[in-house]
């Protein structure tokens, strides 16, 4: 579960935007998770929430998690793809290794058009705070 | 929002110090400083960690001779320790493979270690900087507010040129430099100390150039052994946990 | 849309072959290669020209001793000719002064001076590479598509680690290599040769450690008198400048 | 006037565009120039033109010229500032060099906030081709 690192940086950055704006309440957090990451929703939710425990300013935040669509682009012939369709061939331990860093993505994964490790990941890196609601 | 940015301050806060062992030139011994630095601390009975942020040529493992261990994930990761340094690396995530990775992929990996990384306490985290003054070294200053830089250089004019460029950004971004190492020393005579006086800088001394270095590489026994690691342990007699 | 990228294959037919030295670590000897090769070829009557993409630690005028010169500007750029040699390099516009560029920078560096540079004819342009595998190696693949390797290495397995992984990747993108070199050869024995044959890349022989090299640094006439030179020489000799 | 390496590539751009999508004529083309590299809308538009000669493809093509303000971001503080406020001060030399590589800013200027030299072009690098518009 190095997945609480991730839920906990969630939850820090929630509570600084929340300072910041002087929300009493914050009533909503939108998140997003790329697919490179290969979190689980439900599981990052319980995470979440078990972070949040009895914190007054964020104990009835409604969390919204969306998935977000991993992107892939080539720097070489503008190539586009979806990692849905690299995760399917992925060996496991490949896949696991991009869970935690996606970057190497690069080094187990290659453009299926022109077999360059040179792409951008357009979307779907990772964990991504989209807003933060609260009341004043 | 990256919400990897606001943990990271949290994830080093029980670290006592943070020192890159940099130099901007390749090839200079950097990572054979840090590496032996975070082993002599540990020797002398401080809570050490060590991070190598080269991600095409991570050598710490190889000159430590690590192998076969791998993070535990509990609340994030958490560096297997080996004599008695906890170790990160790339390599957990990389194995032997090319990385070929631009910029922005490097940022985002440092970005996502420091965030994910659960160091625990340390007296000192080593970090074995790349060459280049690029992404690394300005995430590092960026993103590890309390780091200090150990420079290391050769006497070469050619090192001397780039170790000279680094001491100039540090020093007009008001990075503290803790010390300058003269490694490789040869026959020749050289000016090093004198060439790098304008940047006030203690100079740690000079390491020679050591034929039989190589055959100590992997084998912590032995490298504790050859001169560079007795030079190591003169300076670490000089460091303080805290700053 | 980037007009630059259009215009880059333009800048280059008329250039015979693109050597590019790299070896993925850093100071292996890759810019003293660079450079003793485009002196060398200069010398054997070509016309050649020579790019250092290192903008953080450029080094081939350190070498070759080049100074006090500067691009003349005719529907572009013209590199400076010096001892035969077109001669481009970022210092031209940072001077001394510390480089500090992230991947992006170095990326957006390279393909703008691919796209001013006018090179005119050429029978070789050579490419000292920066250290790593990120942006300045993938973008001279991807910019430069005739481009050749020629990779340098020590006996070192730090060394020897990260060359592999370069061999690994320019194979699998189906680079040419034409050749690699061993560098800094110490009086142990050195099974680099062996080691790299998996490869199939031929093996351009052995330039020992010479004390006394650095004393040639920025002199052309002591430069070419050095062991480093006159293996350079031997090589060139071999090279065709139509592939 | 290296600025005709740059024009050189617009037209070669536009023409490479116009092979692609089929065009006769090419009938606009819209270039921004970024405020970084420092080039004179004028003189690029004679660069341009004398470049086009007789070419017929792109010879009665309406040139629209735009400046883009230089904006650049800071990685560290996150100031955001105008590289007009910047070039006031700016040493000619130095204005010279990021003429020629704009990238070179991060040599010659800092964040006018924090100091850094590590900050983004978000915009008004150099030149680019934003449309390219034609006859079939
Ligand atoms: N004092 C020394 N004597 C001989 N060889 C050395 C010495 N210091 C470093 N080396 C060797 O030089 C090479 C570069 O060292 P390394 O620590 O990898 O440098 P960097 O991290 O700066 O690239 C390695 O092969 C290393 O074993
Ligand atoms: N054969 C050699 N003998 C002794 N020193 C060498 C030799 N080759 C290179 N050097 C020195 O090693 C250092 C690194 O060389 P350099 O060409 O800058 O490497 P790189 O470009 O790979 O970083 C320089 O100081 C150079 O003078
Ligand atoms: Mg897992
Ligand atoms: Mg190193
Ligand atoms: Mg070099
Ligand atoms: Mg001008
Ligand atoms: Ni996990
Ligand atoms: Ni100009
Ligand atoms: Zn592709
Ligand atoms: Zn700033």
């Amino acid at each position: 579960m190095h997945e609480w690192a991730l839920a906990e940086a969630v939850i820090s950055t929630a509570i600084k935007v929340a300072k910041k704006e002087k929300f009493k309440k914050i009533t909503k957090i939108k998140i997003k998770i790329g697919e490179l990451q290969q979190i689980d929703i439900d599981t990052f939710e319980f995470l979440l929430k078990e972070i949040i425990g009895t914190n007054a300013l964020v104990k009835k935040t409604k969390l919204q998690i969306d998935k977000e669509k991993g992107l892939l682009k080539c720097n070489v012939c503008s190539n586009k793809w979806d990692f849905k369709e690299v995760i399917k061939n992925l060996n496991e331990e490949y896949g696991e290794a991009i869970h935690f860093v996606p970057e190497v993505a690069h080094i187990y994964t290659r453009c299926p058009k022109c077999g360059s490790p040179d792409f951008k990941i357009v979307e779907g890196r990772g964990v991504l705070i989209e807003t933060v609601e609260g009341l004043r | 929002m990256d919400p990897r940015l606001t943990i990271i301050d949290k994830r080093l806060e029980k670290i006592k110090r943070l020192i890159a062992v940099g130099g901007g030139k390749g090839g200079i011994g950097k990572s054979l400083t840090a590496s032996t630095l975070a082993l002599s601390l540990s020797n002398a009975g401080y809570k050490v960690g060590l991070l190598d942020l080269d991600f095409c040529s991570p050598s710490a493992h190889t000159i430590l001779g690590i192998k076969g261990v791998y993070p535990e994930e509990e609340k994030g990761i958490i560096p297997p320790e080996i004599y008695g340094i906890r170790f990160m690396s790339i390599i957990y995530y990389t194995e032997d493979n090319p990385s070929p990775l631009r910029g922005i992929d490097i940022s985002n990996t440092i970005i996502e270690l420091l965030a994910i990384t659960q160091w625990g306490e340390l007296d000192f985290l080593i970090i074995d900087m790349p060459p280049g003054i690029g992404d690394s070294i300005l995430d590092t200053i960026r993103l590890m507010k309390r780091v200090e830089f150990l420079i290391v250089t050769t006497q070469s004019k050619i090192a001397l040129a780039t170790v000279k460029k680094v001491l100039q950004l540090l020093t007009e971004l008001k990075i503290p430099i803790i010390g300058i190492l003269e490694n490789m020393k040869l026959a020749r005579a050289s000016h090093t100390e004198e060439q790098l006086k304008e940047f006030n800088v203690p100079f740690w001394g000079t390491i020679k150039f050591d034929e039989n270095l190589e055959d100590s590489l992997g084998d912590v026994n032995k490298l504790s052994k050859t001169d560079f690691s007795q030079h190591i342990n003169k300076i670490v007699k000089e460091i303080k946990c805290k700053n």
